[in-house]
């Protein structure tokens, strides 16, 4: 276990330099650089110039990187080129909208998916599995921002029940502003999620294990809960722990329709606007959550059911 | 629903009476008119051959069928009806009457939980306020403290998870215990171990439903045997019902003489980062002779034949092959390829789910015989039919085969080769007396012809029976070696003398039962 | 149009007001000389106010500058200050506008955006001549200086002012809180000198267009700025919002290269602006809601020389100049990017076009977001679309030899030397011909393909009242101290 | 019981797009451009915010909306199909090493990030976009395939297939190619579906295609504003698009059906 630890934490210090060498690689590949998108009319090129030259963009690539290592390092995530705020005030704000989103669907969503796919499992090709499988699998197979489209023009424009975005609103007062993007991104991943429940209540109804301990006895509803729903789980937290990572990492269809300020849309700015500092520190708040969620699942799966391989 | 308390039956009643007890699954006829009873404190064996009936009729005793199977005629367990002409009644007999111990109690384990939890939880259901775990927990051989029981049940053995298997059902304290094929794949030590639990058990008043294939087993362990053949009752009465086995027609090498054809020495072998698996074996096979190898189980006998076979590359030391070096298989050449020859242990692996048996053992003649794909067919179709397995079975998809019948096609599949060595892996686990006969006699005729058998078992009663020299091997070292009647009746190590007494269950004289205290500890941590 | 109902509704007091920007993301600042973008000008424009502004015809009117006068060669610039107070309760004083004035041009500041337009303000020898009015000399004479004083980031900002995000300021609205990208909040400013603003509360929030239809559609804004033409279409269905356009507003153009081939052909220009079909043009990209263009810009605007005849559609000697040209079926590449609303649509519609013409324009699409950098250096035609600014601005930003975003690389020297006579002259008619002959020469010689004027829309919720509709950069344009709630 | 979807609703779901997209463009359509988002007046679909006809677009926009997501899951599963086979079948554990590694340490890389990279160097390049795709797509096949193939390789049906001296290629193809098949044709199921929302997210997003491209989701997006005036310059291609995804999801979810059932086969 201990060793299983260290092999962990190794592997995502590696990852995790490699994708900050990476992301610099990526993102030194874009033509321009941040002082080139202060350009308008009315700034000359010689302005233009001497903006580089304070936002340190003429030093060369290897030397602003250590420089940004250096800064990691000491917990400093440094300062966005284009606003010149610090760069973890951006990460906070955006991973703020983005966990409050994730967070609202995941618990729309978790519930929702285990009742429907223990429901589907142990009615394996029953009518009511059938049908809830046909009404899941049309579901996901609608684009995101097509429903987003279908829903914003019905309840927002139309009938002007629930807020088309999240302009304006202020989400303490108003959580139904969470309502539509929810809505949204609920079809995909409850039918995700809920099929890999089932197929894990399957696969447990069917085990040795469950078939014994009913030839010994243990009622129904016992059985359910303390055989099959534990071992029928491992898949599912691991589709959960897929669907968390998605969730916070790329939404950018929601964030876009509904204007909510999150981390896709920080990202894709700072890309566009080639302000490195915060696109690496998005890109790494993002990878350590990512690994943190995957470690997660794994030692939750384990703990379910202690012999599930750890690594691989 | 009244259930009567366990002092109310005379004693002169059966706990469970199955009469014209029929089972059908559409237009097919699983089990017609079967009759038995099992008595508390004795062992009821059905015995027959593989698909006769006999997990169909146990299952009954729970009320329980497979799908689709329709049952009737009546089972009675303990005084409640459980089956009656419309099938399965409502009467709960499962545990806390009828325990039953599937044929790989291994998987019946949950993986998820401590076995103390499932101990408990059964106790909680059946014996609600009585400490009913450290008795079963004894009665299983198991250690029953708190650090045994806080384990999950992939810290344990194959051999202990059995036990806890066993003592999950004990818990339930069933008045009678269903034990389907308990001895397959066991050693002869652990099955006598096996014997002498089910014997204890049995002498604490329990019932006991023994179905096995395994005559030896039913012979030690039985005192009422029925026979089963397609599903109905041939015979029943004592162990004298049971069938003899069929007299091998056992003919010794011949070419004493000769060269050695393969040759193996200081052979070690070991799996990446583990202990060696085989230490410094030596062995030598005559062209005509047969060379037996035993041991207990995990000693190292399949990795011995995958060295020899060049499947197996991780190993030290020299194979020779006809006087030369014999290189792992992927360095062969054609020649060498046929001229050695293996069939698996675990035949249903290594077929190819997609295709027909009959072409994937007629590929071997086409490959390494240059033979046309019609005469392989016949070939291989011929050779098959030698071995009881029909033109029409090899036709469908490994899926569809018996054990025993895939078992035989493997063999089938090697001996296309002609091959000059033929390593033969527990080929005979999965079948009848009837099979074996034809295989033995086969191999037989080959090994007139030349051909040297290496031939693994743990039969040693067949071992000693076909075999030139017999090896036995312990934990990856030689432990013994010499003529198979010699190791047999004067075994010089304490394996051999262990394994050979332990291999007489059932046959007389009744052996007497050492059993070390490494046997049942020897797994645990 | 919104005065009529202005002069039925009684003006009420109170209320917040939600108003919706198009947003800049972390590029909003609240250093009010450092902005950019409409949003930032609005905010700006809440909490500070300028000397000078732009009236509805970009012409400059008085705003903390009571009024101005120059010397008879346009150089030394009296102006007299208005008695205003600072929202710290201070008065406005001289030394606050020398000091703004001084921090706009500060040229160890690269992004104060007014640098150049102010380069020829000769910090050193202005100077204060009583409490109330100011000298500003310039290096050389120019009559359009105040003008340049209404210009972008041109605050005037309290002497010693040195952190942006504590914002004191003159305007209608005192500063509460502000997020980058997201909103700002201010109050009204109860001691206001040109009357005290009538709504309560003023949120100005930053979102793309289709958010800023959502929102004033759905009742979270009140008030959105620069919607598209096919919003105003379904709005104007709907009985919710109320739409405010302000006629011609801006200039929607291509722009040759004059010194590329094969545009430095003027026959291949004129060709080129001979084969527009302007009005379908407008009907299509600006979806109606604008005026044909006239290859001019500041249609509209004070300078605008009336009279010229509008330049239609001609392919017959459009094809005739392109034969002449060698140009028939040869390919040329046309630079857009999805950087301004319409763009890629009228450059992939001229392409049709000019097909028509026998010319094939392959549509080669940009970065939006470095388009108006690479539209300098890259290319031989691209889309292009200028704000509203005075005429003279306008040459001087785009058309003379040393101009920084001389985007159709037209450099002449006479025209500079002609444009440089005319913007000394002191008197308005005499200056507005010279103008006037030189907006011909570009019109008949230039590079720039104006074929459009779209509308500025503004969209309000139907209880928003006192809504100009006046083009942007003007002094009503984003002012929220006249507006209320009914 | 063979009550699922019956297979033809699914194959006409998938078909149609499909045809549309590959034959669409041969269709000739003389729809002189009208107004923006006009209806009738010679348009069956009406026009879209340019003035073009909606139909013509539907015809002519299938090909990259299809084509990018079919073509970038053909590549990921060229280069990931070959790296997950190449690591599984190797003998040398350094090379599986070296070729699976660093895709483990690729996987936390947000796909975002690698498509807005593309999208913003590499502005409105179908090709880019579909490359990008293909690449957020190459580890997860590349490890796919590998978990399939080292399955199949190691198991004794090859060892058999040795004993009998069968080639490389018949074991390769014959066998592990085929026992990877299953488990990748449940996987392409749903891949191309993924793939398909993605490149359609990206142009939606404004992030690929030339918002003028005659592309279903680039039609979607940039007519959405136009919904309430003119719905079928939005909603016809929003109905083919599904069509495709819905139909090729339901395709998927039966092909696992049936290799889950095949595995359960009684032994
Ligand atoms: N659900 C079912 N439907 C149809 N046939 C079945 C079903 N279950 C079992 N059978 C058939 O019934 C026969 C008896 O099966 P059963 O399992 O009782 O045999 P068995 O004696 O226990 O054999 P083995 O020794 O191989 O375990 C076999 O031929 C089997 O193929
Ligand atoms: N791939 C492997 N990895 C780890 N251990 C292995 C591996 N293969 C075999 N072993 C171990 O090597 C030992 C010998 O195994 P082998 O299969 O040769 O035993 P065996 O004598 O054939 O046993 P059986 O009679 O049960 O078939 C066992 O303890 C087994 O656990
Ligand atoms: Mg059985
Ligand atoms: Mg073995």
């Amino acid at each position: 276990m201990r060793a299983y630890a260290a092999q962990r934490a190794a592997l995502a210090v590696l990852q995790l330099a490699v994708l900050s060498v990476l992301v610099f690689v990526l993102t030194s590949l874009l033509p321009g650089d941040a002082a080139d998108m202060r350009f308008t009319e009315t700034l000359t090129p010689e302005q233009v110039a001497s903006l580089r030259a304070q936002l340190g963009l003429d030093q060369p690539a290897i030397e602003r990187f250590g420089h940004w290592v250096g800064n990691v390092l000491s917990g400093d995530l440094g300062t966005s080129l284009i606003s010149g705020g610090p760069v973890l005030d951006i990460v906070k704000a955006s991973v703020g909208a983005t966990l409050v989103l994730t967070i609202a669907t995941l618990a729309v969503v978790v519930p929702v998916a285990v009742a429907l796919g223990i429901l589907m499992g142990t009615r394996e090709n029953g009518r009511l599995d059938r049908t809830i499988t046909s009404i899941t699998l049309a579901l996901s197979a609608i684009p995101d921002f097509v429903i987003a489209v279908v829903l914003v023009a019905v309840f927002s424009l139309k009938l002007g029940w629930l807020p088309a975005t999240w302009v304006g609103g202020d989400l303490l007062a108003s959580p139904v502003l969470l309502v539509l993007p929810v809505g949204v991104l609920l079809g995909r991943t409850v039918c995700l999620l809920s099929r890999q429940v089932r197929a894990g209540t399957i696969n447990a109804l069917h085990a040795d294990y469950v078939v014994q301990a009913r030839r010994l006895g243990v009622p129904r509803r016992r059985l359910l809960l303390r055989h099959v729903l534990p071992n029928a789980a491992v898949p599912g937290v691991q589709e959960l722990a897929r669907t968390g990572d998605t969730l916070l990492g790329g939404v950018l269809v929601v964030e876009a329709i509904f204007a909510i300020p999150g981390f896709a849309t920080a990202l894709v700015d700072g890309v566009e606007t080639r302000d490195l500092p915060v696109v690496q520190g998005l890109t790494l708040v993002l990878a350590v959550a990512a690994l943190v969620i995957n470690l997660g699942a794994d030692l939750v799966c384990n703990r379910l059911v202690p012999r599930s391989e750890l690594l691989r | 629903m009244k259930k009567p308390e366990a002092g109310q039956l005379a004693p002169s009643e059966p706990l469970v009476r199955v009469r014209g007890l029929a089972a059908t699954a559409g237009p097919s006829i699983l089990v017609d008119q079967v009759s038995f009873e099992v008595w508390a404190g004795q062992v009821t064996a059905l015995v027959g051959a593989s698909g006769s009936g006999k997990t169909t009729s146990a299952l009954a005793l729970l009320g329980e069928h497979g799908d689709r199977v329709v049952l009737r005629g009546s089972v009675e367990v303990d005084g409640e009806v459980v089956v009656d002409d419309d099938g399965p009644t409502e009467a709960d007999v499962r545990g806390r009457v009828v325990a039953y111990m599937p044929q790989h109690p291994g998987s019946a384990l949950n993986p998820a939980r401590r076995i103390g939890a499932g101990l408990r939880e059964l106790e909680k259901l059946h014996h609600p306020g009585r400490d009913v775990v450290p008795e079963a927990l004894r009665a299983a051989q198991l250690p029953g403290d708190r650090k045994t029981l806080r384990r999950f049940p992939h810290q344990f053995s194959g051999g202990q998870r059995q036990r806890i298997a066993l003592a999950q059902a004990l818990t339930c304290r069933p008045r009678v215990l269903v034990l389907d094929e308990p001895s397959t794949g066991l050693d002869s030590i652990t099955r006598l171990q096996l014997v002498g639990e089910l014997r204890e058990l049995a002498g604490e008043g329990l019932g006991i439903l023994l179905l096995s294939h395994d005559l030896d087993l039913v012979r030690a362990l039985a005192h009422h045997v029925v026979v089963l053949d397609a599903g109905q009752v041939v015979a029943s009465g004592g162990s004298e019902v049971l069938p003899a086995g069929p007299e091998l027609r056992v003919v010794h090498g011949s070419g004493r003489s000769a060269q050695p054809l393969l040759q193996a020495t200081k052979l070690s072998a070991r799996v990446r980062g583990q202990e060696p698996i085989l230490r410094e074996v030596d062995l030598s096979v005559l062209p005509g002779a047969c060379l037996g190898v035993v041991g207990r189980s995990g000693s190292g006998k399949t990795t011995l034949a995958r060295c020899l076979a060049g499947l197996h590359e991780r190993y030290a030391g020299e194979i020779t092959f006809d006087g030369k070096v014999l290189p792992v298989l992927r360095k062969r050449t054609a020649e060498q390829n046929r001229r050695v020859q293996y069939v698996w242990q675990e035949v249903r692996g290594s077929f190819d789910e997609r295709r027909p048996v009959v072409d994937q053992v007629a590929r071997t003649a086409e490959r390494l015989r240059g033979f046309r794909p019609l005469e392989a067919r016949d070939e291989a179709v011929a050779v098959l039919a030698r071995l009881g397995v029909s033109a029409m079975v090899a036709a469908r998809p490994p899926s569809r085969l018996s054990g025993g019948e895939l078992q035989r096609a493997a063999l089938a599949r090697a001996l296309l080769a002609e091959p000059d060595v033929l390593i033969c892996d527990e080929i005979t686990t999965a079948l009848d007396e009837h099979g074996t006969g034809l295989v033995v006699e086969l191999l037989q005729e080959l090994k007139q012809q030349g051909t040297a058998l290496v031939w693994i078992s743990h039969d040693l009663g067949l071992v000693a029976a076909v075999a030139d020299d017999l090896l036995v091997i312990d934990a990856g070292r030689i432990a013994e070696q010499g003529h198979p009647a010699t190791v047999m009746s004067q075994p010089s190590s304490e394996v051999t003398r262990r394994l050979v007494r332990a291999a007489r269950v059932g046959q007389d004289p009744p052996p007497p039962v050492p059993t070390t205290s490494s046997d049942t500890r020897s797994n645990l941590l | 149009g919104s005065a009529g109902d202005q002069a039925a509704a009684q003006p009420q007091q109170g209320g917040r007001l939600r108003a919706v920007f198009a947003g800049g993301g972390a590029k909003e600042v609240l250093d009010p000389h450092v902005q950019s973008l409409f949003v930032d000008i609005a905010r700006h424009k809440a909490i500070y106010e300028k000397l000078v502004e732009l009236g509805p015809d970009l012409k400059p009117v008085p705003r903390l500058a009571e009024k101005w006068e120059p010397d008879a060669q346009a150089t030394t610039w009296r102006f007299t200050l208005r008695d205003v107070t600072w929202h710290n309760g201070k008065s406005l004083t001289t030394e606050d506008v020398l000091y703004s004035l001084a921090r706009m041009a500060d040229p160890s500041a690269p992004d104060r955006v007014a640098q150049s337009s102010l380069a020829s303000l000769d910090l050193k020898r202005c100077r204060a001549v009583d409490k109330r009015t100011v000298e500003l000399t310039l290096t050389a004479p120019n009559a359009e200086f105040p003008a340049l004083l209404a210009g972008i980031g041109t605050q005037i900002v309290p002497d010693g002012f040195k952190d942006p995000t504590k914002p004191i300021g003159t305007g209608a609205f005192t500063y509460v809180s502000f997020e980058a990208g997201r909103s700002m909040v201010a109050k009204r400013y109860a001691d206001y000198w040109d009357g005290v603003a009538r709504i309560e509360e003023l949120h100005l929030l930053s979102a793309d267009a289709e958010a800023r239809a959502n929102a004033v559609q759905g009742g979270q804004a009140e008030y959105a700025n620069d919607m598209t033409a096919t919003f105003a279409r379904t709005a104007e269905a709907g009985r919710t919002v109320k739409i405010v356009a302000a006629k011609g507003s801006t200039m929607q153009a291509f722009v040759m290269k004059t010194d590329r081939a094969p545009f430095d052909n003027p026959d291949v220009r004129m060709a080129f602006k001979l084969l527009v079909d302007r009005q379908r043009l407008v009907d299509v990209v600006l979806a109606g809601r604008g005026e044909v263009g006239n290859d001019l810009f500041g249609k509209g605007y004070q300078y605008y020389p009336d009279g010229l005849a509008q330049r239609e559609r001609n392919l017959d000697e459009a094809k005739a100049l392109l034969k002449k040209a060698g140009l028939v079926n040869k390919e040329i590449e046309i630079f857009t990017a999805d950087a301004s609303a319409g763009f890629v649509e009228a450059a992939t519609l001229l392409a049709e076009q000019a097909g028509e013409a026998g010319v094939k324009l392959k549509v080669t699409t940009g970065s939006s977001q470095t388009y108006q950098k690479d539209l300098l250096s890259k290319g031989v035609i691209g889309s292009h679309r200028s704000g509203a600014m005075p005429i003279p601005q306008y040459f001087t930003d785009r058309l003379l030899s040393k101009s920084p975003f001389n985007v159709t690389q037209w450099r002449r020297p006479a025209f500079d030397a002609a444009f440089a006579a005319a913007q000394v002259l002191t008197d308005e008619t005499a200056r507005a011909a010279k103008y006037g002959e030189l907006q011909k020469t570009v019109r008949d010689e230039g590079g720039v393909l104006a074929w459009g004027h779209p509308d500025y829309l503004i969209a309000v919720s139907s209880k928003v009242q006192g809504v100009e509709a006046v083009p942007p950069n003007t002094l009503d344009q984003g002012r929220f101290d006249k507006v209320w709630l009914a | 019981m063979r009550a699922r979807t019956p297979v033809a609703v699914s194959l006409l779901l998938v078909l149609i797009p499909l045809l549309v997209a590959v034959f669409g463009p041969l269709i000739p359509v003389d729809a002189a451009p009208g107004m923006p988002y006009e209806r009738g007046a010679g348009h069956p679909l009406g026009t879209d915010g340019l003035g073009r006809d909606v139909l013509e677009l539907l015809l002519v926009g299938g090909r990259t909306a299809l084509g990018m997501a079919i073509g970038a899951v053909a590549i990921a599963y060229l280069a990931g199909g070959l790296i997950g086979l190449v690591a599984a079948s190797t003998r040398h554990r350094w090379l599986d090493e070296l070729l699976i590694r660093p895709l483990d340490v690729l996987m936390p890389l947000p796909s975002l990030l690698v498509i807005s990279v593309v999208a913003v160097g590499w502005r409105a390049s179908a090709v880019a976009i579909t490359l990008a795709v293909a690449a957020v797509n190459v580890p997860t096949v590349a490890r796919l395939v590998r978990a399939a193939a080292l399955d199949a390789a190691s198991s004794p049906v090859v060892e058999a297939l040795r004993m009998q001296r069968e080639s490389w290629i018949g074991i390769h193809l014959g066998y592990v190619g085929r026992a990877v098949l299953g488990p990748v044709a449940a996987d392409l199921g749903t891949r191309i579906t993924l793939a398909v929302f993605l490149v359609a997210s990206v142009n939606f997003l404004g992030l690929g295609l030339s918002p003028t491209a005659p592309d279903w989701a680039v039609s979607i997006s940039r007519n959405r504003e136009g919904l309430l005036l003119q719905p079928w310059a939005v909603l016809a291609p929003a109905i083919l698009l599904v069509a495709f995804t819905l139909g090729f999801n339901l395709l998927a979810d039966r092909l696992v059906h049936r290799t889950r059932r095949m595995a359960e086969v009684p032994r």
